[in-house]
């Protein structure tokens, strides 16, 4: 049985002028548990605090029901007043007489009435508390960024500098992502290489930078300060630290018809390969299904002309296991893929290309040498036509419901500089609207128009038909003159709708971290917290969250950073001690908690247990205390009432709702 | 019955199970009783007819902790509730050897009976093989006939299919049965006043005599230790002492199972007091089918259910009241 | 005769398409084979129905020039499908007119039994003129 | 049944309200001086999701009149999704009254975000009003509780 | 001996309501139940057995036996007022009477229950015949002659659409004479009852269960079959709810349960208790019956080995077949003893 002190509070007259308080503490000394009750101007108060202090001492109290204003004003008051006096912070209740009482009441009968059944109910959901502590956890001083584009190497940069390690996971040979592959950015006109590649060279070099290429997350174990993540370093069959970078092999090996994933196909590499020129690392890796020596067991050109001698072909896959304290996912984007876009004859033409492979073909080091031109003739193109939403704002299974962002901005850039390099060629951009929200980007559409004459026609083109003379006739409708267009282009390009690269999918999962119909990440709230994910101590950085341009990818990379320093600077994590737990005899094991936990707290072990005499192992939930953030959804979900939440037990609702119904 | 008895000696003789579930004859013509059978000559009773209603799904959770493999016998309708369970962990499925048996239709003894056929001494017709769409009871009273169908037990007139939704092979025929819409009784109640709503499910449950007949024959109810025999909850109750104790454990054993139940149908085929105590399960799959898609508990192995799951554009709570 | 709204909350429920997802891309216009000959356009006909001017759809030339190819049907990003509305509006024109040429019987007999039935539907309203 | 028949009928109403949004949306109704009865009784849970259907069907069995639950807004939970569980929960929970009989409006879902003061107030206005038309509640009574 | 059209039937309920509370088999939602006589109930006496036994007539399935109420801090007592009305019991078969002789000897013994003692001191019983007996039944191997319903107050059987009513006990001599005038007296009667007595006893030779055989069965044997093997099997189709126990006539287990009811105190109640649940005979420690077998073994120990060897051999199952009937895995006692004598047979 406690022994329970009540204390109510006048607030001056804020309570005590329509509730009486005299009455309310007469009334608190009837009910089981209540060994002393009294009343005070001011409880919040030194003195108020004192009154608290000295009960507690006197009574040999066991818990305290405050009855005073909001919990969301002075509970953190009472509860520092209790454990000062050396009584356990959890076993206080308030009971809002305030807010939810003399404020809102006139008269005085009704509101004390209404006083003493909240008292009531806090009384007895005092009486069921128990002393909670909050748990600790250390923290593991080493960030993991995943994903080396753009998004990753600004995080790991910002992390790095404020003095803690970091890892980078990048899938492919190198980093640098999509903004490698970038000619120019808007609406800047400055070049994509020239301001990425220092950035590369910088992170490469920077001590408390670790980059791991041609590397994926293999899992994901832990919580928050100390996740364990295991790294598969894929087999590069060359010898990172013999490799002098020379490129002997590549311009000798005998095997160059693999289409080039950084020229997106447009020209090929050899089976040695580095991704492009400024690849850092500047290491080639050797693509073993395009590899003769792979294939046939004969060949070695590579090995023999290797004069480091760097070339292994035994060399094995690698998993490196790693503790870390923070994750940033920062996985980027990929384009949709247009196989259900047949009107605008993709697959048919080589001249119908999408923006991206329109940057390659700008780019000096693209496979046209930066050349303007036709991909099926070489000729150059005198007409060219834009298409723009292709695979975005869709309502059908075919696209994305969502606006891809970027495409407006990039479908300027590149039209103002064809426009500028090629005079002579027409460029017609078909449009529904010009989206140019972004500090100095209406300005540059609008440069396009009235500097470089790109002509702006509103209305979608329904369908691209390929001629027999290589021309390609644009059927569309400009909704403006409402007219229908039917024009000879040259050359079309596509911008299509950008989409999560498809491996989020299987690492937020790993990551325990929510994802939305879309594959972009959620964030655990959308306007307070849009770099966080639900799951603590998992930051999000670029597209992976949802659309966006480098300024915002570089903003939210930073902010992503601070939030995982802020994290990194902590010594021990203090766990909300209000968290769910399952009582091992009635748990079912039926993992429907799990279903509901937004934030992956809840695992399954298998265990013995002794449940009164039967001995036998069970498969059981487990609550993981740093992870459980005390929302009570697997509370509800458990039917057997096996999972319940400190603080906010069933019993504790149930004796409240018996009060207050009495 | 004899290529699934022959089946069965032959998987017990090689070793590849340990014991067999299935049904044993009865004493009468219709209590067959759920059983093991470890032994060639156990299967001198061994039995499968019509009267094999019981969903051996549950005695699966028992078996799973017992050394190898369980052969089990079960009907279409009865793998929703293994695969259900299964999704919730509560079988193995690699201690289960999954026969999955025709099934032309369960009878329930108690429509014989309510014909006023009483004296049973003999039924023929109600065995798997029999084509016979007539059932001829020997009585102490004289001989009775009754059609197949007007002995079928509900479930069966709104029979989910012949598909065995798990299983490593399959024995016999099935026939389609179903002849009803799933969803008409509860139609017809939604479609109520609300006092005659209430008067209807409170001379219904003020049969309830709390045997728990209905919790513990249901797959979806296989807690350990269910909420009303629990004092953590502050919830336990062993008999109705009021009315409202009845409506409290029959909504929330409801509730507990909605998304979960596969609408087998247990429930109502054991209630001693013949409650349909499915139109509530059957409540609670029709308003998920219509608010949150088309859902059959038990025929897939997604983790989510509808209760587990959620989408933003989820109708309000004030659905209920504007749907009148 | 019906009301306007009448009329256009029928267009709605013949066609089964919400008019408000349409968000003026075009592509319908673009996509039309009738375009030229067509005085209201496609991507006009959702404005006709969201103002409740079925009285002009059903005056235009439009109802009749469209060839129920589906084209528009087919590509429109937002699933608002023009070419339902217009039959739609059709089909109300023909019913308000009460005619009916071919008995039901007669059909089948005329028909090849591979013909899509939307086509042949749609067809019917369009040649009965 | 009318108004006029439930005059001197006080209701007991209780209020389910999430700590984040709706617990705080009742502090600013309090601290703006937005009157309502105070026939209505909160209880403070962490979030909506916290609440179980035993919760309210013991609010009934104890007496209550009418039970209200209130949570973020759908999207503004403090726990991301909370308020969606609890969304499909109370609607299938409010079918199952309703088919059983219970009189629609016993029972009520609303969002209310901590800015809404106003909103926590009116709601809980048209909430008692609505019980006390509806009078004593004898469906889901249990009659040991009674007086 | 007396008799009364059985058109005439409501006219007698309405005569004995109008004195004293009245039990009859009544219809209710489909299913046949002991029921208080209301004008618009349906009373069904050609159902022959009601799904739960008339037992909770006299042993209700729960009671209150007193409530505490708390004043400040101090908590006043109050105990539940014992039954004070007469009341009439109507239509019980004869097996059904049995059961009551059965809880009698429990109940009415040292320490004397007095909630029960008060109603079977207030309580008259008319039993009936049991006209058509089903392939359930197995009285007679209890020794309960379903034709001859003698252990009650009145004995009635209704033949040719007339019920004959014969008042065996002093309560049923002061029941007819309340409703006399609503009878005629028939001399012949004995021979008419007779003839029919031969002719339900006739069909009772044919039912399947009637030569179930009781031998080793008895208070003596209780360590040999406690211990026996056979339980280990037998239970295993057992889904351990309560419905044996519940539509039972003669078990007798109850739970003593507390409620809070709030403002009107903790109300002390009992209720039937289940020797098929977890939780039957809980007590601090834990359960003394830690498996389905030994609570399944325990129902049917009770009922064959343990009350036997405390009432000179008196069973304490009355062959009424209802957990035959309800049982959802369809156990029930016959085959438990079915099974126990083939297995003597073997050895």
């Amino acid at each position: 049985m406690q022994r329970i002190g009540v204390f109510v509070c006048h607030c001056g007259t804020n309570i005590a002028a329509t509730v009486d308080v005299k009455k309310v503490t007469e009334m608190a000394l009837h009910e089981p548990g209540v060994v002393h009750a009294e009343d005070y101007q001011y409880m919040c108060s030194e003195a108020g605090q004192e009154l608290i202090h000295k009960a507690i001492k006197e009574k040999h109290l066991t818990g305290l029901v405050v009855c005073s204003c909001s919990p969301r004003m002075h509970e953190t008051t009472f509860r520092n007043a209790a454990e000062k006096a050396g009584l356990n912070p959890y076993m206080v209740e308030i009971a809002n007489i305030r807010e939810h009482c003399s404020w809102i009441h006139k008269d005085i009968e009704e509101a004390t009435e209404k006083a003493v059944i909240l008292m009531r109910a806090a009384i007895a959901k005092v009486n069921l508390d128990a002393p909670l502590k909050p748990g600790e956890s250390k923290v593991t001083k080493r960030a993991l960024v995943i994903g080396g584009g753009i998004a990753g190497i600004q995080t790991a940069l910002d992390i790095a500098e404020a003095g803690y390690p970091v890892d980078i996971v990048e899938k492919t040979p190198s980093i640098g992502g999509r903004m490698s592959q970038l000619d120019k950015t808007f609406p800047t006109l400055d070049c994509s290489s020239c301001i990425l590649t220092p950035k590369m060279g910088e992170v490469n070099a920077h001590p408390n930078v670790n980059i791991y290429t041609y590397s994926e997350v293999e899992s994901v174990a832990g919580f928050v300060g100390d996740f364990t993540v295991e790294i598969r370093k894929k087999a590069r069959s060359v010898d990172m630290d013999k490799c002098t970078g020379c490129g002997v092999c590549q311009e000798k090996c005998p095997s160059k018809k693999t289409p080039s994933e950084f020229n997106r196909g447009l020209d090929t590499r050899s089976a040695i390969y580095t991704p492009f020129a400024q690849a850092v690392p500047n290491v080639p890796v050797i693509d073993r299904d395009a590899c003769i020596k792979f294939k046939t067991g004969k060949c070695g050109v590579c090995s023999k002309v290797c004069q480091a001698g760097a070339i292994d072909y035994d060399q094995v896959d690698e998993i490196i296991t790693e503790k870390y304290g923070a994750i940033v996912v920062a996985t980027g984007f990929d384009m949709i893929k247009l196989d259900k876009y047949d009107e605008y004859a993709y697959s048919q033409s080589k001249d119908v290309i999408t923006s991206l492979e329109l940057e390659r073909i700008m780019n000096a080091a693209g496979p046209t040498g930066g050349h303007l031109e036709r991909l099926s003739d070489g000729k150059a193109p005198k007409e060219m036509v834009f298409i723009q939403c292709v695979g975005s704002r869709c309502a059908d299974e075919r696209g994305k419901s969502y606006c891809s962002k970027v495409c407006c901005m990039y479908t300027a850039k590149h039209a103002m500089l064809i426009r500028d390099k090629y005079p002579d060629v027409n460029v017609t951009v078909f449009y529904i609207d010009v989206r140019t929200p972004g500090k100095n980007f209406d300005e540059f559409y609008r440069r396009a128009v009235e500097e470089y004459g790109v002509n702006y026609i509103k209305g979608q083109v329904g369908k691209v038909i390929p001629q027999p003379d290589g021309k390609l006739l644009v059927q569309g409708a400009d909704l403006l003159d409402n007219k229908q267009i039917l024009k000879e282009a040259d050359m079309v390009v596509l911008a299509a709708a950008i989409e999560p690269n498809p491996d989020v999918r299987k690492i937020a999962t790993m990551l325990t971290a929510s994802i939305d119909t879309n594959n972009f990440l959620t964030e655990a709230h959308a306007k307070l917290r849009p770099v966080e994910s639900p799951t603590a101590g998992i930051f999000l950085s670029g597209v992976c969250q949802g659309p966006k341009d480098i300024p915002e990818t570089v903003s939210q990379a930073g902010a992503a950073a601070v939030k995982a320093i802020g994290l990194l600077a902590k010594d021990k994590l203090l766990t909300n001690p209000c968290t769910a737990h399952s009582d091992e005899l009635m748990c079912n094991g039926c993992s429907q908690c799990a279903n509901v936990c937004p934030y992956g707290a809840i695992s399954y072990e298998d265990k013995e247990v002794n449940d009164h005499g039967v001995r036998e192992v069970r498969r059981l939930a487990v609550v993981n205390d740093a992870l459980c953030q005390g929302c009570g959804a697997c509370t509800v979900t458990c039917p057997s009432g096996a999972m319940d939440l400190q603080g906010f037990s069933n019993r504790q609702i149930l004796a409240e709702v018996d009060a207050i119904c009495r | 019955m004899q290529e699934l008895i022959n089946r069965a000696k032959e998987l017990l003789a090689d070793g590849t199970v340990a014991r067999v579930l299935g049904w044993k004859a009865g004493d009468l013509p219709y209590n067959p009783e759920p059983a093991y059978f470890e032994k060639e000559e156990d299967f001198a009773d061994f039995v499968y007819n019509g009267f094999c209603g019981a969903n051996l799904s549950k005695y699966m959770i028992e078996a799973s902790k017992l050394e190898g493999k369980t052969l089990v016998c079960l009907k279409p309708c009865d793998t929703y509730s293994f695969q259900e369970l299964m999704k919730e962990h509560r079988v193995d499925r690699d201690k289960a050897y999954i026969i999955g048996v025709g099934c032309k239709g369960k009878l329930d003894i108690e429509k014989i009976k309510a014909m006023g056929i009483k004296g049973i001494q003999g039924i023929s017709g109600a065995e798997i093989e029999d084509a016979a769409e007539t059932l001829t009871i020997q009585t102490i009273y004289g001989e009775k006939t009754c059609a197949y169908k007007d002995a079928m037990l509900e479930r069966c007139h709104v029979c989910k299919g012949k598909d065995h939704m798990v299983f490593d092979e399959t024995i016999g025929e099935s026939k389609e049965t179903k002849d009803a819409d799933r969803f008409e009784e509860v139609e017809k109640i939604e479609a109520m006043s609300p006092e005659e709503k209430f008067a209807f499910f409170q001379k219904e449950l003020s049969k309830c005599i709390r045997c728990n007949a209905c919790r513990n024959v249901c797959p979806a109810c296989s807690c350990r230790k269910c909420v009303f025999d629990s004092n953590k909850f502050d919830s336990a109750q062993k008999a109705n002492v009021d009315s409202f104790e009845e409506k409290m454990f029959h909504i929330i054993r409801a509730f507990h199972v909605a998304g979960r139940c596969t609408d087998c149908g247990e429930c109502s085929r054991v209630c001693p007091q013949g409650i349909p105590l499915h139109l509530f399960n059957r409540k609670f799959i029709k308003d998920i089918d219509e608010l949150y898609g088309e859902y059959q508990a038990g025929a897939d192995m997604e983790p989510r259910t509808p209760l587990t799951d959620y989408r933003f554009e989820d109708a309000e709570p004030g659905i209920v009241a504007e749907r009148g | 005769m019906k009301t306007e709204k009448n009329r256009a909350e029928m267009i709605r429920e013949i066609s089964g398409v919400n008019p408000l997802k349409c968000m003026k891309c075009g592509k319908c216009s673009a996509s039309c084979p009738s375009y030229n000959e067509m005085d209201i356009k496609p991507h006009q006909f959702v404005s006709y129905v969201i103002n409740e001017d079925i009285e002009a759809l059903a005056n235009s030339t439009s109802l009749w020039k469209c060839l129920s190819c589906f084209a528009c049907v087919e590509r429109c990003p937002r699933d608002v499908k023009p070419g339902k509305l217009i039959d739609a509006a059709r089909q109300i024109v023909v019913r308000e007119r009460g005619q009916d040429y071919l008995t039901p019987d007669e059909i089948p007999e005329l028909i090849d039994p591979e013909t899509p039935q939307q086509l042949l539907v749609s067809a019917f309203r369009r040649y009965r003129r | 049944m009318s108004i006029e028949k439930n005059e001197g009928f006080r209701p007991k109403i209780v209020a389910f309200c999430c700590n984040w949004c709706s617990y705080a949306g009742a502090d600013l109704a309090g601290s703006s001086r937005m009157t309502y009865s105070a026939d209505v009784k909160i209880i403070r849970v962490p979030c909506s999701c916290r609440v179980n259907p035993m919760f309210i069907l013991r609010a009934f069995e104890r007496g209550a009149d009418g039970v209200i639950m209130c949570g973020c807004h759908p999207g503004d939970c403090h726990y991301t999704s909370g308020n969606f569980y609890a969304r499909r929960r109370m609607t299938l929970l409010f079918s199952m009254l309703d088919y059983i009989g219970v009189e629609n409006g016993r029972t009520r879902v609303e969002w209310v975000s901590a800015a809404e003061g106003a909103k926590f107030s009116q709601t809980m206005h048209e909430f008692v009003d609505k019980i006390t038309s509806l009078g004593k509640n004898v469906r889901l009574e249990d009659l040991r509780c009674r007086n | 001996m007396y008799k009364i059209a059985k058109e005439n039937l409501t006219a007698l309920f309405q005569k004995i309501a109008a004195e004293q509370e009245l039990y009859l088999p009544v219809k209710n939602a489909g299913q046949v139940n002991f029921g208080v006589w209301t004008e618009d109930a349906e009373v069904d006496l050609d159902t022959l057995k009601s799904v739960k036994s008339p037992k909770d007539v006299f042993f209700p399935q729960s009671e209150t036996l007193y409530t505490c109420i708390r004043d400040g801090k101090k908590i006043k007592v109050e105990p539940e007022a014992l039954k004070e009305q007469n009341f009439v019991v109507f239509g019980m078969k004869a097996c059904d009477v049995k059961g009551v002789e059965v809880l009698d000897k429990v109940f009415l013994v040292d320490p004397l229950d007095t909630f029960y003692a008060a109603r079977r001191d207030h309580g008259t019983i008319v039993a009936l015949a049991c006209h058509e007996p089903e392939e359930t039944c197995f009285c007679k191997v209890f020794g309960v002659d379903a034709a001859d319903p003698s252990s009650a107050d009145v004995a009635t059987w209704i033949i040719d659409g007339m019920l004959y009513w014969k008042p065996l006990t002093e309560k049923g001599e002061a029941l007819t004479e309340s409703v006399k005038d609503l009878f005629e007296e028939d001399g012949s009667a004995e021979g008419t009852i007779e003839k029919e007595q031969e002719a339900i006893r006739g069909i009772v030779e044919k039912l399947p269960y009637m030569h179930l055989s009781l031998e080793g069965w008895n208070g003596d044997v209780l360590m040999e079959k406690f211990e026996d093997p056979l339980w280990e099997e037998l239970y295993k189709p057992c889904l351990a709810c309560g419905t044996c126990t519940f539509v039972c006539p003669t078990c007798q287990c109850y739970d003593i349960k507390d409620y809070d009811t709030g403002r009107n105190g903790v109300q002390r109640y009992r209720c039937w208790d289940s020797c098929m649940y977890s939780d039957f005979t809980m007590m601090a420690h834990g359960n003394n019956r830690k498996s389905q077998k030994e609570r399944f073994r325990q129902r049917f120990m009770h009922k064959l080995v343990y009350y036997p060897a405390n009432n000179e051999g008196m069973y304490s199952c009355v062959g009424c077949g209802r957990c035959v009937e309800k049982c959802p895995a369809s156990l029930n006692i016959v085959k438990v003893i079915k099974a126990f004598q083939k297995q003597g047979g073997e050895q």
